[in-house]
């Protein structure tokens, strides 16, 4: 059998090796392939960058453990961005499995960053209701979260003295794989008037692309290589950037097999 | 005894139909119930079907079939977890959801895991250029898998402003079409079945 | 402060859809009336219903079975209702060659339906005592683990074809992909959009949206059925033409028929 | 999660990765674990939503109105019936649940397709033209539509202009499912990352926690 008719009938099992290594080798020795920042990722950056110190910024991670491998690298790293500007964040999220997710998150940010629960940012945990929480917090947070998280009352908790709607809010973003997207959108961009940056999955992200262009949210991270590009902005080494290698790596052995198997085809064709 | 059942189909479909028109909240209050009353009838359809598990894999262990051992696992899972579940609860804390979390979730995502070998095997084998359809399918998908990376990015600047036009013109033409067909062939069918044309789901299939 | 509670008797934003509703009655009733008048109805070949009949035919020679897989789709999915009018068509083929199949099932109200489906098609084929108990038999009603243990009895149990008919999702690439390992001939047809690429890459045929409904009406040949496809075929001439219609119009400063079309 | 628990995770993560290299006992066992605990997990789910609130309290132990017991019966009758499946005898009457479940959502599936799918990409298909060079996507969208729904239609041979528009018709299916294939290779290649990463960081620590 010619060498090129042995491609044409590989065992799959070569190509599963193929894949587990893309995979593997990234994540274990990063290669950090070069990645540019998108205009979509830079207008997210800017509006938390050109935020005053101290200013209040609430984030709803909306997702939960199917899509983490897209938005946990993601959330870290603008939770890391907003504790480097100063910024004082109110964290809930609108899914029963979320705190799963956030308050780890949270931990490691803060650590990475040298900022204290309470102090700097204060997670208020999970409210069912979707729409009705994000109408609620208009009028009043407290009505919504009597507690945070850890069960301790909002009013003994110094950052959010004094803040109770979305008056006092300066930024909302929302972290999500669901359609909390467009609610936050209706809710606290169109109704409530406030700044609102979105951080979606790859698959959703084209669908916000409008709401860029009018202006409706100012900034949108889409996907694994949005998360990417902000962490290369954020000039930090995170889970995205090694995904990101990874991504690379697979997708081109993919191309790269669909491209070895057609030239043997036509090589075989030729000389058959 | 066969023209009942269908009558009952008639009258339920069309009433379905009818409520979807009438906002009256008297209407609406009648559809939710009915709805609730389809929960009703798929839960005890569910005991039905874990009747069927059960049978299936009982008959392995009586019958000692090859790989019997293996369905004493599901059995015993499945008593263990039902009557944990319909005792205690499933919610947040309890035995059955750690349990489910530790056993199904990771079960789950790593299934859904390996549809990325699934898709590297698939691609190499069905994407051979062999006619112009087959073709087209192969280079438009590499051009899309390396457009949205990185390494695209980095070839050419315009890579990921094209994999947006692929999805943006030609994708959504096929997927509108495909999702107009696939309305006219569900309404179609959903007519069929209340009118009594298509009675295939009563065992009859003239 | 109490909603305002609505009493109205129909919804006039609705309208549009209601015409579209009586209008494709209309084109049902006219060609279901040709066709009881003895109208001929001409529809073309499906290539892979033609493959499904050889299939079985090959499978009954070969003594193997076949797997059929309605979807994993619950009843809100149309897609398996159409996998359920396929496989009243399908078990009765099966039934007349002598030939067995097994229906792993994702919903368990599908499995109530198929089971008497396919019980009553070996009793009209007059092959009642041939029908094994429990080859219409539940698995799961969570997507992973129908998809595990589907997965073993392709592996284990070899079946000579693998015919995937309904609503399938992520895990029809996964299935379609195990099944063409054990060289089983593969049959797909899917309602879904996202996965049509995954069964046109990994099976032998595949039905691609609407053609799946039109599946049932094909194997069974009964003039009535084929007159509901031809009503198919003129909503959608309708439709295109509406299109056309439509931009043309408001190209020349008429939106009027665009917005006609607008749902709430 | 706990180091017992991470270590079960990972077994069974192993379990289903073996699956590639061929059927095997680990793969056999994760699988029939997998149904098992799914199957009692769901039927836990329906007995503590739907059966309680919808059929033990209004029968049994909640408070009763005449109305509420009627209300409750006909779904719980309906029910049994199709319970009753089990025994070869009660197909019949069974019917009579499966008609009543189809009703439902026939009568669901009608209207909502005509809303949900024609109608939406009907009035989505219907806006006008981008203006400038936009025209020329919006002109290419409306030529795939319609050679699509060309490719589409039953009562025609594919011959003549009907036979070459089905045919450009399946040119924009083949670039629309490479489209799509391609851009699901990344939403998979990512479940597969996070369960290496799993692995590497969480089992064996190899990948440092940013």
């Amino acid at each position: 059998m010619s060498w090129m008719a042995r491609i044409l009938a590989i065992d799959r099992r070569v190509i599963f090796v193929l894949v587990g290594l893309g995979t593997a080798i990234p994540l274990l020795w990063p290669v950090n392939l070069p990645i540019t920042v998108t205009p979509r990722v830079e207008a997210a950056y800017q509006t938390i960058e050109a935020l005053p110190a101290g200013s209040t910024v609430l984030i709803s991670m909306d997702y939960e453990p199917d899509t983490m491998a897209e938005l946990q690298p993601m959330s870290i790293a603008v939770l890391r961005h907003c504790f480097r500007r100063n910024l004082k964040l109110i964290v809930i999220t609108l899914y029963p499995a979320g705190p799963g997710l956030v308050e780890p998150a949270l931990r490691l940010a803060a650590a990475a960053e040298g900022k204290e629960r309470n102090k700097d940012y204060a997670f208020l945990g999970y409210k069912s209701g979707f729409q009705a929480v994000m109408i609620a917090l208009g009028e009043s947070i407290r009505q919504q979260f009597p507690v945070d998280f850890y069960k301790t009352p909002l009013d003994s908790i110094p950052i959010l003295r004094g803040v109770n709607s979305y008056s006092k809010i300066d930024l909302v973003i929302n972290l999500t794989a669901s359609t909390a997207a467009d609610y936050w959108i209706q809710f606290a961009a169109s109704r409530y008037h406030k700044p609102l940056i979105l951080g979606v999955t790859a698959v959703m992200a084209t669908d916000y692309y409008p709401y860029l262009s009018s202006r409706q949210i100012l900034g949108l991270v889409g996907g694994m290589k949005g998360a990417a590009e902000y962490e290369k902005r954020m000039d930090i080494f995170g889970d995205a950037r090694r995904g990101m290698d990874a991504q690379s790596l697979v997708h081109v052995i993919i191309a790269g097999l669909v491209i070895l198997g057609n030239a043997a085809l036509l090589t075989t064709r030729k000389t058959a | 005894m066969r023209s009942g059942p269908v009558i009952l189909t008639f009258l339920v479909g069309t009433a379905l139909i009818a409520l979807f028109f009438i906002p009256h909240h008297k209407a609406q209050a009648i559809n939710a119930e009915l709805l609730v009353w389809a929960t009703v009838i798929y839960a005890f359809a569910l005991i039905l079907g874990s009747i069927s598990l059960w049978n299936t894999h009982a008959r392995k262990i009586r019958l000692k079939t090859e790989g019997w051992p293996y369905s004493l696992v599901t059995l015993f899972a499945l008593v263990v977890v039902t009557a944990l579940g319909v005792w205690q609860g499933v919610g947040e804390g309890t035995v059955v959801s750690r349990i489910y979390n530790m056993v199904n979730s990771p079960l789950a995502s790593t299934m859904f895991a390996l549809l990325a070998f699934f898709i590297a095997s698939a691609a190499f084998r069905a994407f051979r250029a062999r006619n112009v359809e087959a073709t087209l399918l192969l280079v438009t998908a590499v051009l899309m898998m390396i457009g949205r990376v990185s390494i695209g990015e980095f070839i050419w600047k315009g890579f990921p402003g094209f994999t947006e036009w692929l999805l943006d013109v030609p994708n959504l033409a096929a997927k509108r079409a495909i999702a107009i067909g696939v309305g006219l062939g569900a309404v179609s069918i959903g007519l069929k079945i209340i009118l009594g044309i298509e009675r295939g789901y009563l065992g009859r299939s003239r | 402060m109490g909603a305002e509670l609505d009493t109205r008797w129909f919804d006039p934003a609705r309208t549009n859809l209601l015409v579209g509703l009586l209008l494709f009655l209309t084109f049902l009733a006219i060609n279901v009336l040709r066709a009881k008048r003895g109208g001929s109805i001409y529809i073309r070949p499906l290539a892979g219903l033609k493959a499904l009949d050889e299939a079985i035919g090959r499978a009954t020679e070969m003594g193997r079975s076949i797997l059929y897989m309605p979807g994993l789709g619950s009843m809100e999915e149309v897609g398996t209702l159409a996998s359920i009018t396929i496989v009243s068509r399908v078990a009765r083929k099966v039934a007349d060659l002598g030939c067995s199949m097994q229906v792993p099932c994702y919903d368990p109200v599908v499995m109530a339906i198929i089971d008497g489906v396919v019980r009553e098609a070996y009793l009209e084929a007059g092959r009642g005592d041939e029908f094994k108990p429990g080859s219409v038999h539940y698995v799961s009603a969570q997507q992973f683990a129908y998809v595990a243990a589907v997965s073993g009895i392709m592996l284990r149990e070899r079946p000579a074809a693998n015919v995937f008919m309904g609503s399938f999702y992520a895990e029809s690439l996964f299935l379609a992909e195990t099944g063409n390992l054990t060289g089983a001939i593969q049959i797909a047809g899917c309602d879904k959009v996202t996965q049509l690429p995954f069964f046109v890459c990994a099976c032998d045929y595949t039905l691609m949206g609407e053609e799946l409904f039109a599946a049932s009406a094909y194997i069974g040949r009964e003039p009535i059925q084929l007159a509901t496809i031809a009503a198919q075929d003129w909503a959608k001439a309708l439709a295109a033409a509406m299109i056309v219609a439509a931009i043309a119009l408001s190209a020349l400063g008429h939106p009027e028929l665009g917005r006609l079309l607008h749902t709430s | 999660m706990s180091v017992v628990e991470t270590w079960i995770a990972a077994f069974l993560t192993l379990c289903i990765f073996s699956f590639l290299y061929r059927d095997n006992p680990f793969y056999r066992f994760a699988e029939h674990l997998f149904v098992g605990v799914a199957a009692g997990y769901l039927l836990a789910v329906q007995y503590q939503d739907v059966i309680v609130p919808n059929v033990w309290m209004p029968l049994v132990a909640g408070p009763h109105t005449p109305r509420s017991i009627f209300l409750a019966l006909i779904p719980a009758v309906l029910g049994v019936l199709m319970l009753a499946r089990v025994w070869e005898r009660m197909a019949g009457p069974a019917r009579w649940a499966i008609a009543f479940y189809v009703g439902i959502y026939s009568g669901i599936a009608v209207p909502g397709y005509l809303q949900g799918q024609i109608f939406a990409q009907l009035s989505d298909a219907v806006k006008p033209f981008a203006p400038g060079w936009g025209a020329i996507n919006s002109a290419l969208v409306l030529l795939g539509l319609l050679t699509v729904l060309a490719y589409f239609f039953f009562s025609a041979p594919h011959r003549g202009i009907h036979g070459a528009g089905a045919r450009i018709g399946t040119w924009f299916l083949m670039v629309a499912f490479g489209a799509s294939f391609g851009y699901t290779v990344m939403a998979r290649v990512s479940l597969l990352i996070s369960r290496v990463q799993f692995l590497l960081r969480d089992w064996l620590h190899l990948i440092p926690t940013t």
